[in-house]
C-alpha cells in the first residue's frame, strides 16, 4: 500500500512493470485465441429467438421489433436500465466538485442562436422518439438528441431561470417513477408486473417512451456538466 | 466465414485491446477509454455472434441488450470520470503508481 | 455483377474493420489525452458505420449520439477541467511535482493548445 | 379489497424489487423525503418478503413472467429457498443499516446523495437475488456495482476516491467478463432465461468458455483471492452503514449469481478440478485475509481483511459440495455462512463505525478501554466476534459444523484442518483488538456521543448471529424450499 515513490523505487519497478507488461499481454492473447476459436465452434444459429419476437410482435403495442423487445418484451431490464441511469447522475452530482468558477456566459449573439436552434433540436427529438414506433428510434436516441441541445446550453453557460432549475429532480425521476407507475398500475389492474392491456399497450409505452426521453435528456446532461447547471445570476426576467 | 464472423473476431480483439491497455496504462482517463473500447469489442460481438447465419433477418433482443449496454456504459463512464475529478482534487494527479498491489 | 458488388461489399467491411482497429490501437497508445479522445470520437462514428452494416440501425443511432456524441463530450469536458485545474495548480510554488505528474499536466496543456 | 388481489403471491416479487425502485426515484425528485422514504421501505419490503418466504414454504417455487410473455421471450422473476433466504438477509441488514444511516448521517449534506443512492442499491439486491434470466442479471450487477461505488465515495477520507476507482475499475471489468458470457450463451442457446438454458444444455465449447469468462468476472466482484486487493481499500474507507452494506450483502451478490449458475446451466459442465481450484483461491484467502487482519493498523481495515478470510470460507461452498455424498450438507454450510456472516460483519463494521463516529479514528494502538466508552458497541462487536470465530451456539459455529461434517463424510480431510485452522487464525485477529478494547483503564476516554441507535442496532445484528446458531432447523428448511440444490 506504498504511495510514497522516490526515484530508487522508480528504478527498482522498471522490471517489474515489464514483466507485467509481458504476463499482461500473453493472458490477454490467450483469452483472445481461445474466444476467437470458440467463435468457430458454435453450432448453427438457430432462428427460434427472431420467430418468437415475430409472432408476438402483433400484439406488442409497437411495429419495430427492437423498440417492442426494449419496452415491452424486456420492458424489465429496460425499466432498471434507466434506474442506471439516474443512479449514476445522483453519483455525479455527489462527486461534484466542491468549489466551481463559473464559467463565462457566451455573447449574446451566441446565445440568440442557441434560443433559435433549440426548437429544431426539439423537434428532431420528438420525431425521432415517434418515429421509434415504426422504425429505428425511440426514447434513448430522442433524449440522446435533446441532451446535445441540453449540452449546448450549458457549454454557452446560458443562465436558466429560478422554475427550470427547481424542476431538475422531478425531471431527473419522472422517467423513472413514470415507468414504475406503469408497471405497478398494470399489475393492481389484475395483469402481471408490465403486462400492457392489447389496446392500451401504444400508448402506454409511448407515454412511458415520452416521460423517459424528459429524464434522460436531462441526466445526460447532468452527467455531462458533472454538476447541478448554474442559476440566473443576478436573477434576470427572460431567462432561456 | 461470413462477415458478421468477421466482426465478431474484431469485438473480441477489440476486448482484448482495451483489457490489455487498461491493466497497463496508469493513467485514469486512459484507463477509462480503455475500458469503453472494450465494451464496444464486447457489444459487436454480442450483435454480430447472433447474426452469423447468413440469410435470417437480424435478431432484435441482442440490439436491444447492446442498446442497454451502451446506456449503461455511458452511466459508468461519467462516474467514473467524476471520480478522476475528485481524485485529482485530492491527490493532484489522475494516474495511479505501478508499485501498488496488482 | 453481383459477384462485383459482393467484393466491394468485402472490401469495404474490410476497411471498416481495419480503421476500428487501427483506431482502437492508436488511441490506446497515445500519450496526448486530447488526441485519443478526438480519435475515440471518431471510433464511435465509424463504430456505428459497422452497426449499420450489421444491420442494427438503432444502435447505430445510438452509438452515434451516445457512444460517440455524449461519452466524448463528457470526456473532453473533464479534459477541459484538468486542464484549468492544473493551470491553477501550477501557480501554487509550493507543490513539487513528481515527474509523471508534471508530463501529465504539460500533455494536457499541450493538447490545449491544439484544440485551439 | 382483499390484501390477496393486491398482493398475491406472483405480485409479491414485482413489489419487492418496486418499492425500494419508487422509494429511490421519490428520493431524488424530493430530496427531504429520501429517509422517510427509506425507514417506510425497509418495513414495508420486510413484510412483502415474510409473506413471499411463506408462500415458498407452502408452494415451493413461484416464477411471475414479466409482462406476461413466455420466459423465452419475456424476463421471468423467480422465488425459491435461495432466493428467500437472501432475499431476508438483505431485509434484516437493510433494515439496521437504514436505521443506523438515520442517525449517522443526520443532516449532513452526504444524505442528500446517501438516500437515493442506498435504496438504489438495495433495489438492485432484491432484483438481482429475484432474477431468472442472465442478462437482467447483467443489468443488475451494473446497479449494484454503480451504487456501491458512488457510496463508497460518499466518504470524505482522502483514501476513499481512490479506492472506489479501483473498485469501479475491479467492477466494471468483472461485469464486462460476465456479459461476454451472457453473449456466448446467447449465441449457443438462443435464450436469455436461465432455466431454458439449463434444459437445453448448449454446446460444449462455448459453455465451456462462458462459464470462464462469467465465473472469472464473478471471483473478481466477490474479491476471492487473489482478486481481493480492491476489497479492504474500498470497504474500510467507506463511510460505516456503507462498509457493513457492502461486505455482509455486496460481495454476496455476485456470489449468489455464480451459485445460481454453478445449480443450473454449468452443472454439468463442472469437473472436480475446477471445484477444487476454487479451493485452493479460498484456502489463500482464508490464511492470507487473517494474516493482513492479524497485522492491520486501523480497526476498519482489519475487519475488512476478516471479510476476505471469510469470503474464502463462503467458496468452500465449491469444493465440498462437488461430492454428490455431501452435496446438500455443504450447500448448506455454505449458505449459513453467507447469513451468519452478513449478520456478524454488519454488526462489527457498525460497531467500528460507532468507534469512528465517538474518537474521529480507528487506530487500534490508541483504543484502549474504548468498551468503557461505548459498552454496548464493544458488547456487539464481542457477540458477532464470537460467530465470526465459529464458537457454539453462533451461526457461524453452524456453518462449520456442516462444513466440517461435509468434508469428513467424503474424505476431504484437508479441508477440516483449513477450517479449524482459519478458525484459530480468526480467534487471533479479534483478540488482538478485544485485549486494548476491554483492557481497563483509569485515564476517561473522550469523545462525542454516539446516538443511541446506532449503538443498538449494532447489537441487534449481533444477536442475531448468535441466535442464527440456535434456529438451525427453521432456516435450514427454507434453503431447501423449491429445491434450488
Amino acid at each position: 500500500m506504498q504511495h510514497s515513490k522516490n526515484t530508487n523505487e522508480v528504478d527498482r519497478t522498471r522490471p517489474i512493470a515489464l514483466a507485467r507488461k509481458a504476463i499482461t499481454a500473453l493472458v490477454v492473447m490467450a483469452l483472445t485465441g481461445i474466444l476467437g476459436w470458440t467463435v468457430w465452434t458454435l453450432p448453427p444459429y438457430s432462428d427460434r429467438m427472431q420467430n418468437l419476437v415475430a409472432t408476438h410482435l402483433p400484439i406488442s403495442g409497437v411495429e419495430n421489433p427492437v423498440t417492442a423487445v426494449l419496452l415491452n418484451f424486456r420492458g424489465y431490464d429496460t425499466l432498471l436500465e434507466i434506474g442506471v441511469l439516474l443512479l449514476a447522475a445522483v453519483g455525479v452530482l455527489s462527486l461534484a466538485p466542491t468549489q466551481v468558477v463559473p464559467a463565462e456566459t457566451a455573447p449574446q449573439r451566441i446565445q440568440m442562436l442557441l434560443l433559435r436552434l433549440l426548437p429544431f433540436i426539439v423537434i428532431v427529438a420528438a420525431y425521432l422518439l415517434w418515429v421509434g414506433k415504426y422504425a429505428p428510434g425511440g426514447a434513448f436516441q430522442a433524449g440522446a438528441v435533446l441532451a446535445a441541445g441540453g449540452v449546448l446550453l450549458v457549454t454557452s453557460a446560458v443562465r436558466f431561470n429560478q422554475l427550470t432549475i427547481q424542476s431538475i429532480p422531478i425531471s431527473l425521476s419522472i422517467g423513472l417513477l413514470t415507468f414504475l407507475a406503469v408497471a405497478l398500475a398494470t399489475m393492481i389492474g389484475g395483469g402481471n408486473f408490465l403486462q400492457y392491456p392489447l389496446p392500451w399497450a401504444s400508448m402506454l409505452i409511448l407515454i412511458i417512451e415520452a416521460a423517459a426521453t424528459i429524464s434522460i435528456a436531462v441526466i445526460l446532461t447532468i452527467l455531462f456538466l458533472g454538476r447541478k447547471p448554474d442559476g440566473e445570476y443576478p436573477p434576470k426576467t427572460n431567462g432561456g | 466465414m461470413t462477415i458478421s464472423l468477421l466482426y465478431a473476431l474484431v469485438g473480441v480483439v477489440l476486448l482484448g485491446m482495451g483489457l490489455y491497455r487498461l491493466v497497463i496504462d496508469p493513467h485514469l482517463v486512459k484507463k477509462i477509454l480503455a475500458l469503453n473500447i472494450s465494451g464496444a469489442g464486447v457489444f459487436l460481438f454480442l450483435v454480430a455472434v447472433a447474426d452469423r447465419t447468413p440469410g435470417f433477418e437480424p435478431d432484435p433482443v441482442p440490439h436491444a441488450m447492446v442498446l442497454t449496454g451502451i446506456v449503461v456504459a455511458v452511466s459508468a463512464t461519467a462516474v467514473a470520470l467524476g471520480l478522476v475529478g475528485r481524485i485529482r482534487e485530492i491527490k493532484g494527479t489522475a494516474e495511479f503508481s505501478e508499485n501498488e498491489p496488482e | 455483377m453481383e459477384s462485383l458488388l459482393n467484393f466491394s461489399a468485402i472490401f469495404f467491411d474490410g476497411l471498416l474493420v481495419l480503421g476500428l482497429l487501427v483506431l482502437a490501437w492508436t488511441l490506446l497508445r497515445s500519450p496526448d489525452l486530447f488526441k485519443a479522445v478526438v480519435l475515440f470520437i471518431s471510433f464511435g462514428l465509424i463504430m456505428s458505420l459497422a452497426w449499420v452494416r450489421l444491420k442494427a440501425v438503432d444502435i447505430a443511432l445510438a452509438e452515434a449520439a451516445i457512444g460517440a456524441g455524449l461519452t466524448g463530450a463528457l470526456f473532453l469536458s473533464t479534459l477541459s477541467r484538468m486542464q484549468r485545474g492544473s493551470r491553477k495548480n501550477d501557480s501554487k510554488k509550493d507543490r513539487r511535482p513528481s515527474s509523471e505528474e508534471k508530463s501529465a499536466s504539460d500533455r494536457i496543456s499541450d493538447s490545449g493548445t491544439d484544440a485551439g | 379489497m382483499n390484501l390477496n388481489d393486491f398482493l398475491g403471491p406472483l405480485t409479491l416479487p414485482a413489489w419487492i424489487v418496486s418499492l425500494p425502485l419508487v422509494a429511490a426515484g421519490l428520493g431524488v425528485a424530493l430530496p427531504k423525503i429520501g429517509r422517510p422514504a427509506a425507514v417506510f421501505t425497509a418495513f414495508a419490503t420486510s413484510l412483502l418478503v415474510v409473506r413471499l418466504a411463506g408462500e415458498v414454504l407452502r408452494h415451493g417455487t413461484i416464477q411471475l413472467q414479466v409482462g406476461g410473455w413466455p420466459a423465452t421471450l419475456g424476463i421471468a422473476l423467480q422465488a425459491d429457498g435461495l432466493s428467500v433466504v437472501m432475499l431476508s438477509m438483505t431485509c434484516l441488514i437493510g433494515g439496521a443499516v437504514t436505521l443506523y444511516a438515520a442517525g449517522y448521517f443526520g443532516a449532513d449534506s452526504a444524505a442528500i446523495s446517501f438516500w437515493p443512492l442506498w435504496l438504489f442499491l438495495w433495489a438492485a439486491l432484491n432484483a438481482l437475488f429475484l432474477s431468472g434470466d442472465i442478462f437482467n442479471l447483467y443489468v443488475t450487477l451494473e446497479l449494484l456495482g454503480l451504487s456501491a461505488v458512488s457510496l463508497v465515495a460518499l466518504s470524505r477520507s482522502a483514501e476513499a476516491p481512490p479506492a472506489a476507482m479501483r473498485y469501479l475499475l475491479v467492477s466494471l471489468i468483472g461485469s464486462l467478463s460476465y456479459l461476454m458470457g451472457v453473449a456466448l450463451l446467447y449465441a449457443a442457446g438462443g435464450t436469455l432465461d436461465l432455466n431454458a438454458l439449463a434444459a437445453a444444455g448448449p454446446h460444449r465449447p462455448s459453455i465451456s468458455a462462458a462459464f470462464a469468462l462469467m465465473a472469472a468476472g464473478l471471483v473478481m466482484k466477490s474479491a476471492l483471492f487473489p482478486m481481493h486487493f480492491w476489497l479492504p481499500p474500498a470497504h474500510a474507507n467507506a463511510p460505516a452503514p456503507v462498509s457493513a452494506a457492502l461486505s455482509a450483502l455486496v460481495v454476496k451478490g455476485s456470489f449468489y449469481i455464480l451459485m445460481r449458475l454453478w445449480l443450473t446451466i454449468f452443472e454439468p459442465f463442472i469437473n472436480p478440478a475446477t471445484a477444487d481450484l476454487i479451493g485452493v483461491m479460498a484456502a489463500f484467502a482464508i490464511v492470507w485475509g487473517s494474516i493482513q487482519a492479524l497485522l492491520a493498523q486501523r480497526l476498519k481495515m482489519l475487519v475488512a481483511y476478516s471479510t476476505v478470510a471469510q469470503i474464502g470460507y463462503i467458496f468452500l461452498i465449491f469444493p465440498l459440495s462437488s461430492m454428490p455424498a455431501a452435496t446438500q450438507t455443504a450447500w448448506q454450510g455454505g449458505l449459513y455462512f453467507v447469513f451468519s456472516h452478513a449478520c456478524a460483519k454488519a454488526a462489527v463494521f457498525l460497531a467500528a463505525g460507532n468507534i469512528v463516529y465517538s474518537v474521529g479514528h480507528d487506530r487500534i494502538s490508541e483504543l484502549n478501554g474504548i468498551a468503557q466508552r461505548l459498552p454496548v458497541s464493544m458488547f456487539a462487536f464481542a457477540l458477532a466476534g464470537v460467530s465470526l470465530i465459529g464458537l457454539p451456539p453462533s451461526g457461524g459455529f453452524v456453518a462449520k459444523w456442516l462444513y466440517l461434517n461435509a468434508a469428513l463424510t467424503t474424505g476431504q480431510w484437508w479441508w477440516t484442518v483449513l477450517i479449524l485452522g482459519g478458525g484459530l487464525l480468526s480467534t487471533a485477529y479479534v483478540f488482538r483488538f478485544f485485549s486494548r478494547a476491554f483492557s481497563y483503564t483509569t485515564e476517561t476516554v473522550g469523545g462525542r456521543p454516539v446516538p443511541w441507535i446506532m449503538e443498538w442496532t449494532a447489537f441487534v445484528l449481533a444477536m442475531c448471529a448468535v441466535i442464527l446458531g440456535l434456529t438451525a432447523p427453521a432456516v435450514i428448511k427454507l434453503f431447501t424450499a423449491g429445491q434450488p440444490f
